[in-house]
């Protein structure tokens, strides 16, 4: 019984205006099983996941629920159905309360009117499975990215009574949050769930997943037991061919950064970051930890000048800058790639190349604009560089892939060609191949003599490139490592310091 | 006191010290007389503010409203005069076309995706076509149950009248507050205001809700007919043109946001009485000539949004890119 | 003046309708004069086009308790209540250029015009200068749903009735002003022929007729010539066109109710004369032949 | 796809639905395509479309960019009647034309600066801070005028309501004029992308270093400059400031044309060339009910119906299956990309 099929999908079409996104592809989901969903930014893996739950109408092939062929309308029918899901990107609504997200269309109900107080009390046990003790009737928004989606999560398995799917849920979680989410996960199986679990983490895979399904540019490339697939193998089957000697670009550590470019001195801002000081110097890579909330984003955004700083100062080679908006950052050969896509990053309506050349443009002013030769050429590097999948350049931006859209806000800054760029959260919801990719970038990047300043949860990837780690905690920046120190057993020791934060 | 219910308050604050400075000029307005004219005058302006709220809740707008109030004015008058049948059952055939209307742009806007400011702006056209073919003329309505409507109202402690219409308003502004804040329905609505897409994504039925939300609104536009009809016992297809810019202002003043999904009607009702008031305190005021009473309207209207502005950015430290893209 | 002396010390409220042509800032101006000749403190309450702006304008005069309210109302009906509500504070309510369907005992007495009788006396003139021949006419309407609109038609209509040599070919709103009673004549003219089988213009006010002439000059016709215009209000700008032998008739609508509006009511509060309940003021046709220039040159002064 | 191919496609709902106007217009009024050389000056019901539907043109051009940015503004109709009033005093206190015209400009930006101050600044949701100048202004209009016509007869002024150049009315030039450079100019700078940056995510166009700000205030600032032509075009029209009733409700018309154009009010994408034909269509819808001789109760239906008609034509469902009939591009890019590549870095 364990190993029947709660939900089966046998050859999936879903076509976009120029896009074919599914060509025929099969999955089976099994009671109780873990089951991966792999595949390079691209390949049609939230596709397909919209297809199952409804979100889009697919244009061929059949889906069965424990051998009754459904068809789901809207997300709703699949809630109905018992599917619950957590999609790609965070997709809540802002405007509401937590409480509300948690349970819209669902709220329990006394005399035919909504019981806030009792929909807020649920609210709380909810949220205290996950370790999570904030206030449920505070807006969305006011939470941060990594917030939002545990509470998403929460969300969608409260919702799921058979199939639970989950789209690059960790994408933005720290290693703390992973852990828990796993637990919960491990304890659905147990009640004999299928969840289909998304993400461009090998560890999480093998950690977790029972079987795994790869797609390839809409196809299904194969499905396979975890268990039998060793990592180089999934790894051909996502690329379509091996990777080659880009992951261990770890220890090959660049000792010799150039003299100091950027001093900031007693930089801060009350309520948001501790006043910190930070020198930079040419041609290095300084790597950003610490928890979710730790104050990264914060430190960023000050720098960027997006937060206006109430104390300190900034100098490059000694003279003097004031950073009062991001443009006179950017004046200064600044570059910021945020950490929230959605609302930061993209501009949804725009094409590939107008979201490429935009920064640049911004910088040159609008009386000199780019030809469209120039911005031609410049979309169609960065698109070839960084291996940006889309049908062309003009396609907007909000109908690529989220791990295409992320590649597309790099290509911006690249554009600019700053002399230091800060990068949030790179490489979240990149596959494997352009991971290696962005990492051997920051790489040649700084040997070139940029300055990078980089926010990472993954802390394997920090110590591959940074020559020096910062660690923050509790908005304070706590530690600093250098050189050989520069290894995940110290950073997790800093970020843990004496007390450890919301302890499990 | 939240960051959300806050330009509420703020509003309210205004609102009071507004009236404050009027009646330390014309000590007479602080009359319960004034009071109760305030109220029954703006009864039909608030009750159609009420569905307007919730269109705009949800990111939509209802340019229709207007010409809806007229057309049940005229349909009333014109049923009203040529047949024999109740009043209270010609109520309610307005009510249905007025909701029947309502529905069908909310179909329109969701089916054929077409943008809520033309379909409605559409509506507003057809609406104010429709009275004029059923009569150009101004009719009077002489129904005797007319009369006994009117006659119904609550003498306040100094001679201050709460009329029907008036005290009705009050009634819808509740009815909408419970309907915003504490059914399923109301929270759809700011969902779809926080974003169509994403709601649709956490099944909310878009769909429905959408046609509902119109539906209410011409509902509720012909509630607001049927008072304005009261007011003045006649049906006139040129009347309450320019309505809807009114109740526009009015939810806004009161605190909602116009690309939706936050604010309160209840605000609403403060943004109407201010209206209200300014209009009040000119009719006090009786120097002005018609040029000098639209600018001191519109400086009115600006000084109260500063206020609003001030008191929000005051209390709290606001950030420096808060605008945050939908 | 006699009256003026007891109506001095009157403080009385009036509400316009609003500012929409030159004739209604006319009427204003002169009220406000004719107040002003006789020391009475006017309220004045502009009511942006609004019922329920005029109904708030006298429900707050009643509760600052004048001693009478002038009302120049936007439209006949709905005023019962609120008249009812002015006799129980027992002020007298006198109406302007326009009487409300209320019961006569709600005002004291109306002044104003009668717009059919306008129509008529247009009409009257156009078929007397026809004199029996063919001639198709055009109308330039007000308002859709206006009063002067619908009455200013019905007694042209009348007064055309019987002499079938006149037809109306065409009829649209033009909305009282210019640049729609010009784009109106403009395809009017397109639509009959280029203006060669219309022989006469009939337009409820004369900012319209202004409009049209223009329109007709730029077909390329000699308006009051090839096509000739008659029109209500007697604005100043339409003896220009008459002097300039452009436009050929008028049917004054006098701005000036507030002084007979005055003196009723000064005799009223003298004695408790009641005024008969309807004041006309006289229709007067005006024509190429009265002298246009003088008339605009006292006119002009007036704030139209 | 080459940018005038797009642009094509862009702009053929709009075409397609101002084509079944006019041959619906044809259909009902034989005569209306018919257009005559008359005294040095083309003459005919196609020439009146053109030429009526010059305000609306003029306003849809300044429109389009203000809702590019999210934006609305409601006060262009009392702008109009502002700067027609400033126009008609200064011509009647006896000012030199350019005077005139300079005042009458002028006065158009600025009012468009205080709606760009109240938005871009004071962070004012715009359709407020606009309605603010639409109820303030006719007053401050009535004011200069004194709620009477400003009857006026400087042929300079004159000639930009009636005069023609090339047979073609002054009207009509202005607008095409107007509206094709400021096209150009728009998208021959980077300008039109930094206002669909703003206008479709803020914050993010912020981050990659643009002054919204600055951009927001030109669109309100255009907008008001293009009201004060139309202001112009209408008062030289009729000879006189209408202070009471020019461009009244106009701002609505002007919404429509840009909406007709196929413009989202949700910002982002625009086009003013589109917003142009949409603009004329919604004059050949009010030219084509005044020549079909309806009496006048029943316009308001007939504009809704044809209304209707026209957002049939054009729904997002129509062009999707235009979208499908678009030559395809083949999907993402099949195996073997190239996987050997080091960045070169940009010269600025
Ligand atoms: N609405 C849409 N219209 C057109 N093309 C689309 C649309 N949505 C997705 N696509 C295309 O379909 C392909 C698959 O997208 P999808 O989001 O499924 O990729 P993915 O596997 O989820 O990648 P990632 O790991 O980056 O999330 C992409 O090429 C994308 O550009
Ligand atoms: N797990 C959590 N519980 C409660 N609040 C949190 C949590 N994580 C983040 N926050 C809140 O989110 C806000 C900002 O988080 P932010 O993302 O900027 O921190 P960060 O160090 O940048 O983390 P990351 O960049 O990994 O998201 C802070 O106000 C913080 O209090
Ligand atoms: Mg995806
Ligand atoms: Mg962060």
């Amino acid at each position: 019984m364990a190993s029947s099929a709660v939900l089966t999908a046998t050859g999936i079409v879903k076509t976009f205006p120029g896009a074919r996104a599914l060509d025929g592809v099969d999955f089976e989901l099994r009671r109780g099983e873990v089951h991966a969903l792999l595949g390079e930014n691209g390949a049609g893996k939230s596709t397909l996941i919209k297809c199952l739950t409804g979100a889009y109408r697919r244009d061929g092939g059949r889906v069965e629920l424990d051998g009754v062929p459904i068809d789901p309308r809207d997300p709703l029918d699949a809630q109905k159905l018992g599917i619950g899901t957590v999609y790609q990107e965070v997709n809540l609504l802002p405007n509401l309360s937590v409480a509300e997200n948690l349970f819209l269309g669902r709220q329990p109900r006394r005399f035919g009117l909504v019981a806030p107080g009792e929909m807020n009390r649920r609210a709380r046990a909810l949220l205290a499975g996950y370790d999570m003790d904030i206030d449920v009737s505070a807006p969305l928004a006011s939470y941060s990215v990594a917030v939002q989606q545990v509470i998403a999560i929460a969300r969608a398995v409260d919702l799921s009574g058979k199939v639970l799917i989950l789209d690059e849920p960790t994408a933005s979680l720290d290693a703390q949050e992973v852990r828990m989410l796993f637990r919960i996960v491990r304890d659905l199986q147990a009640k004999g769930l299928g969840i289909v679990f998304i993400t461009h983490f090998f560890e999480q895979v093998y950690a977790i997943s029972d079987r795994i399904t790869v797609l390839r540019n809409g196809r299904l490339v194969g499905t396979r037991e975890t268990a039998q697939l060793p990592r180089k193998d999934l790894v051909t089957m996502m690329l379509g061919h091996e990777l080659h000697a880009t992951e261990k670009a770890a220890d090959t550590h660049v000792e010799n950064a150039g003299p100091v470019r950027y001093a900031f001195h007693g930089l801060g801002k009350t309520g948001k970051i501790k006043p910190f000081d930070l020198e930079i110097r040419q041609g290095e890579v300084v790597g950003m930890a610490g928890l979710l909330g730790s104050g990264r984003t914060e430190t960023a955004e000050l720098l960027f000048g997006v937060e206006t700083a109430d104390s300190g100062t900034c100098e490059r080679e000694g003279e003097r800058l004031s950073l009062a908006s991001p443009r006179a950052a950017i004046a200064r050969g600044f570059g910021f790639c945020p950490e929230d896509r959605k609302v930061d990053g993209i501009i949804g309506d725009l094409s590939v190349r107008e979201n490429i050349a935009l920064a640049l443009q911004a910088r040159r002013g609008w009386m000199r604009p780019l030809s469209r030769k120039e911005q031609d050429a410049l979309a169609d590097r960065y698109i070839k560089a960084l291996d940006i999948r889309t049908t062309d350049r003009e396609k907007p931006i909000r109908l690529l892939s989220g791990g295409n859209q992320q590649k597309a806000i790099l290509a911006r800054w690249l554009a600019t060609n700053p002399e230091f760029l800060i990068l949030d959260e790179p490489t979240r919801g990149i596959d494997v191949g352009a991971h290696a990719e962005i990492i051997r970038l920051i790489e040649s990047l700084c040997a070139q003599g940029m300055s990078l300043l980089v926010i990472s949860s993954e802390l394997d990837e920090l110590v591959a490139y940074s020559h020096r780690v910062i660690v923050l905690r509790d908005r304070e920046h706590v530690a600093e490592l250098v050189g050989g120190d520069v290894t995940t057993e110290n950073i997790v020791e800093a970020i843990a310091g004496q007390d450890r934060r919301r302890a499990s | 006191m939240n960051a959300k219910t806050l330009p509420l308050y703020a509003t309210l604050v205004i609102f009071v010290v507004a009236f404050a400075l009027c009646a330390f000029q014309y000590p007479s307005m602080l009359s319960t007389r004034v009071i109760g004219n305030l109220l029954t005058d703006n009864a039909f302006l608030g009750i159609a503010a009420v569905g307007m709220t919730f269109v705009i809740l949800s990111g939509g707008i209802d340019l229709s409203i207007g010409s809806v109030i007229a057309f049940t004015g005229v349909f009333l008058a014109v049923v009203l005069e040529r047949t024999s049948i109740h009043p209270l059952f010609a109520f309610v055939l307005a009510l249905a076309i007025a909701t029947a209307f309502g529905a069908v742009m909310g179909a329109i806007i969701h089916f054929l995706e077409m943008p809520p400011f033309i379909v409605t702006l559409a509506g507003m056209f057809l609406a104010r076509g429709m009275a004029f073919v059923l009569s150009i003329d101004s009719i009077p309505i002489r129904h005797p149950f007319y009369a006994t409507l009117k006659s119904l109202y609550w003498v306040m402690p100094g001679g201050g009248r709460l009329t029907l219409i008036g005290g009705a308003m009050l009634v819808v502004f509740a009815l909408g507050i419970l309907i915003a804040q504490r059914t399923r329905f109301g929270t759809n609505v700011y969902a779809l205001g926080g974003g169509a897409h994403t709601a649709a994504l956490m099944g909310v039925p878009v769909g429905r809700t959408t046609i509902g939300i119109y539906a209410l609104s011409g509902f509720v536009a012909g509630l607001s007919g049927i008072a304005y009809s009261l007011y003045t016992s006649a049906g006139y297809s040129l009347a309450t043109v320019g309505v809807e810019l009114d109740a526009i202002a009015a939810v806004v003043i009161g605190g909602t946001l116009l690309t939706g999904g936050a604010g309160f009607v209840g605000g609403t009702l403060i943004g109407v009485l201010i209206q209200g008031l300014i209009q009040t305190y000119i009719t006090f005021d009786g120097t002005l000539s018609s040029w000098w009473t639209k600018i001191l309207i519109g400086g009115l209207l600006f000084a109260f949004i500063l206020l609003q502005k001030g008191i929000l950015s005051l209390s709290r430290g606001g950030r420096a890119l808060s605008v945050k893209g939908a | 003046l006699f009256g003026s002396a007891h109506a001095a010390d009157m403080t009385v409220g009036f509400s316009q309708i609003g500012s929409e042509s030159g004739w209604r800032a006319a009427e204003t101006t002169l009220t406000k004069q004719q107040a002003e000749k006789r020391g009475i403190d006017l309220k004045f309450a502009d009511a942006q086009q609004k019922q329920e702006n005029q109904i708030k304008a006298v429900r707050s005069f009643i509760a600052q308790g004048v001693d009478a309210i002038l009302i120049a109302p936007v439209v006949a009906t709905g005023w019962d209540e609120v008249l009812t509500e002015a006799k129980d504070a027992k002020i007298p309510v006198v109406l302007l250029d326009r009487t409300v369907d209320a019961p006569k005992d709600l005002y004291l007495t109306a002044v104003t015009s009668d717009l059919v009788h306008e129509g008529n006396v247009a009409g009257k003139w156009l078929v007397d200068t026809v004199a029996g021949k063919p001639c198709n006419v055009v109308e330039l309407q007000g308002t859709t749903g206006s009063s002067p609109a619908i009455d200013r038609k019905k007694g042209f209509e009348q007064a055309l009735k019987g002499h079938d040599n006149l037809k109306i070919v065409r009829s649209q709103t033009g909305d009282f002003t210019r640049t729609k009673g010009k784009e109106v004549m403009e395809s009017f003219l397109k639509a009959e022929g280029g203006g060669k089988n219309i022989c006469a213009l009939y337009a409820h006010n004369d900012d319209m007729a202004v409009g049209a002439i223009q329109a007709i000059k730029e077909a390329g016709l000699k308006p009051g010539k090839d096509i000739l215009v008659v029109s209500i209000d007697a604005v100043p700008d339409i003896f220009q066109a008459m002097a300039a032998g452009e436009a050929n008739a008028t049917v004054e609508l006098t701005p000036n109710m507030a002084g007979p509006a005055f003196d009723a009511l000064a005799a009223y509060k003298k004695d408790g004369k009641e005024p008969p309940k309807w004041i006309q003021t006289e229709s007067k046709l005006y024509t190429q032949k009265d002298d246009p220039k003088a008339v605009y040159e006292q006119k002009k002064g007036l704030g139209y | 796809m080459s940018g005038a191919k797009a642009l094509g496609w862009r702009l053929l709902p709009q075409i397609v639905a101002l084509v079944a106007i006019l041959l619906l217009i044809w259909l009902s009024f034989p005569g209306f395509f018919t257009v005559e050389m008359q005294n040095g000056r083309l003459y005919g019901s196609l020439i009146d479309v053109m030429n009526r539907g010059a305000p609306v043109a003029l306003l849809a051009v300044g429109m389009t960019l203000v809702i590019a940015t999210r934006g609305i503004d409601l006060s262009v109709g009392a702008v109009m009647a502002i700067c027609g009033a400033v126009a008609a005093s200064s011509s009647v206190r006896g000012d030199p034309l350019v005077v005139t015209l300079a005042m009458s400009l002028g006065i158009g930006l600025l009012c468009g600066l205080w709606n760009g101050v109240l938005v871009a600044f004071l962070n004012i949701q715009p359709i407020v801070a606009t309605l603010v100048l639409m109820v303030a202004g006719r007053g401050i209009a009535q004011l200069i005028t004194e709620g009477a016509i400003l009857t006026f007869n400087d042929p300079g002024l004159i000639f930009i309501g009636s005069g023609s150049v090339f047979g073609l009315p002054m009207p009509v030039v202005l607008w095409l004029v107007f509206g094709i450079a400021v096209a150009l100019i728009v998208r021959r700078t980077a300008l039109g992308l930094m206002i669909e940056a703003t206008g479709v995510n803020r914050r993010a166009a912020m981050l990659s270093g643009i002054q919204a700000p600055a951009f927001l205030m030109s669109a309100y600032m255009l907008s008001g400059l293009c009201a004060a032509l139309a202001g112009l075009v209408v008062t030289a029209d009729i000879r006189g400031a209408d202070a009471n009733n020019a461009g009244l409700w106009l701002e609505l018309d002007a919404i429509l044309a840009v909406v007709v154009g196929g413009n989202s009010l949700l910002g982002g994408r625009f086009s003013i060339i589109a917003s142009l034909i949409g603009a004329m269509i919604i004059q050949s819808v009010n030219t084509g009910i005044l020549l079909s001789g309806f009496p006048p109760e029943f316009n308001l239906i007939i504009k809704a119906a044809i209304i209707v008609l026209i957002l049939l034509i054009q729904s997002p469902r129509m062009s999707h299956l235009a979208a499908f009939a678009k030559p395809a591009g083949p999907a993402a890019p099949a195996v073997g990309m190239q996987k050997d590549k080091t960045i070169e870095r940009t010269a600025p």
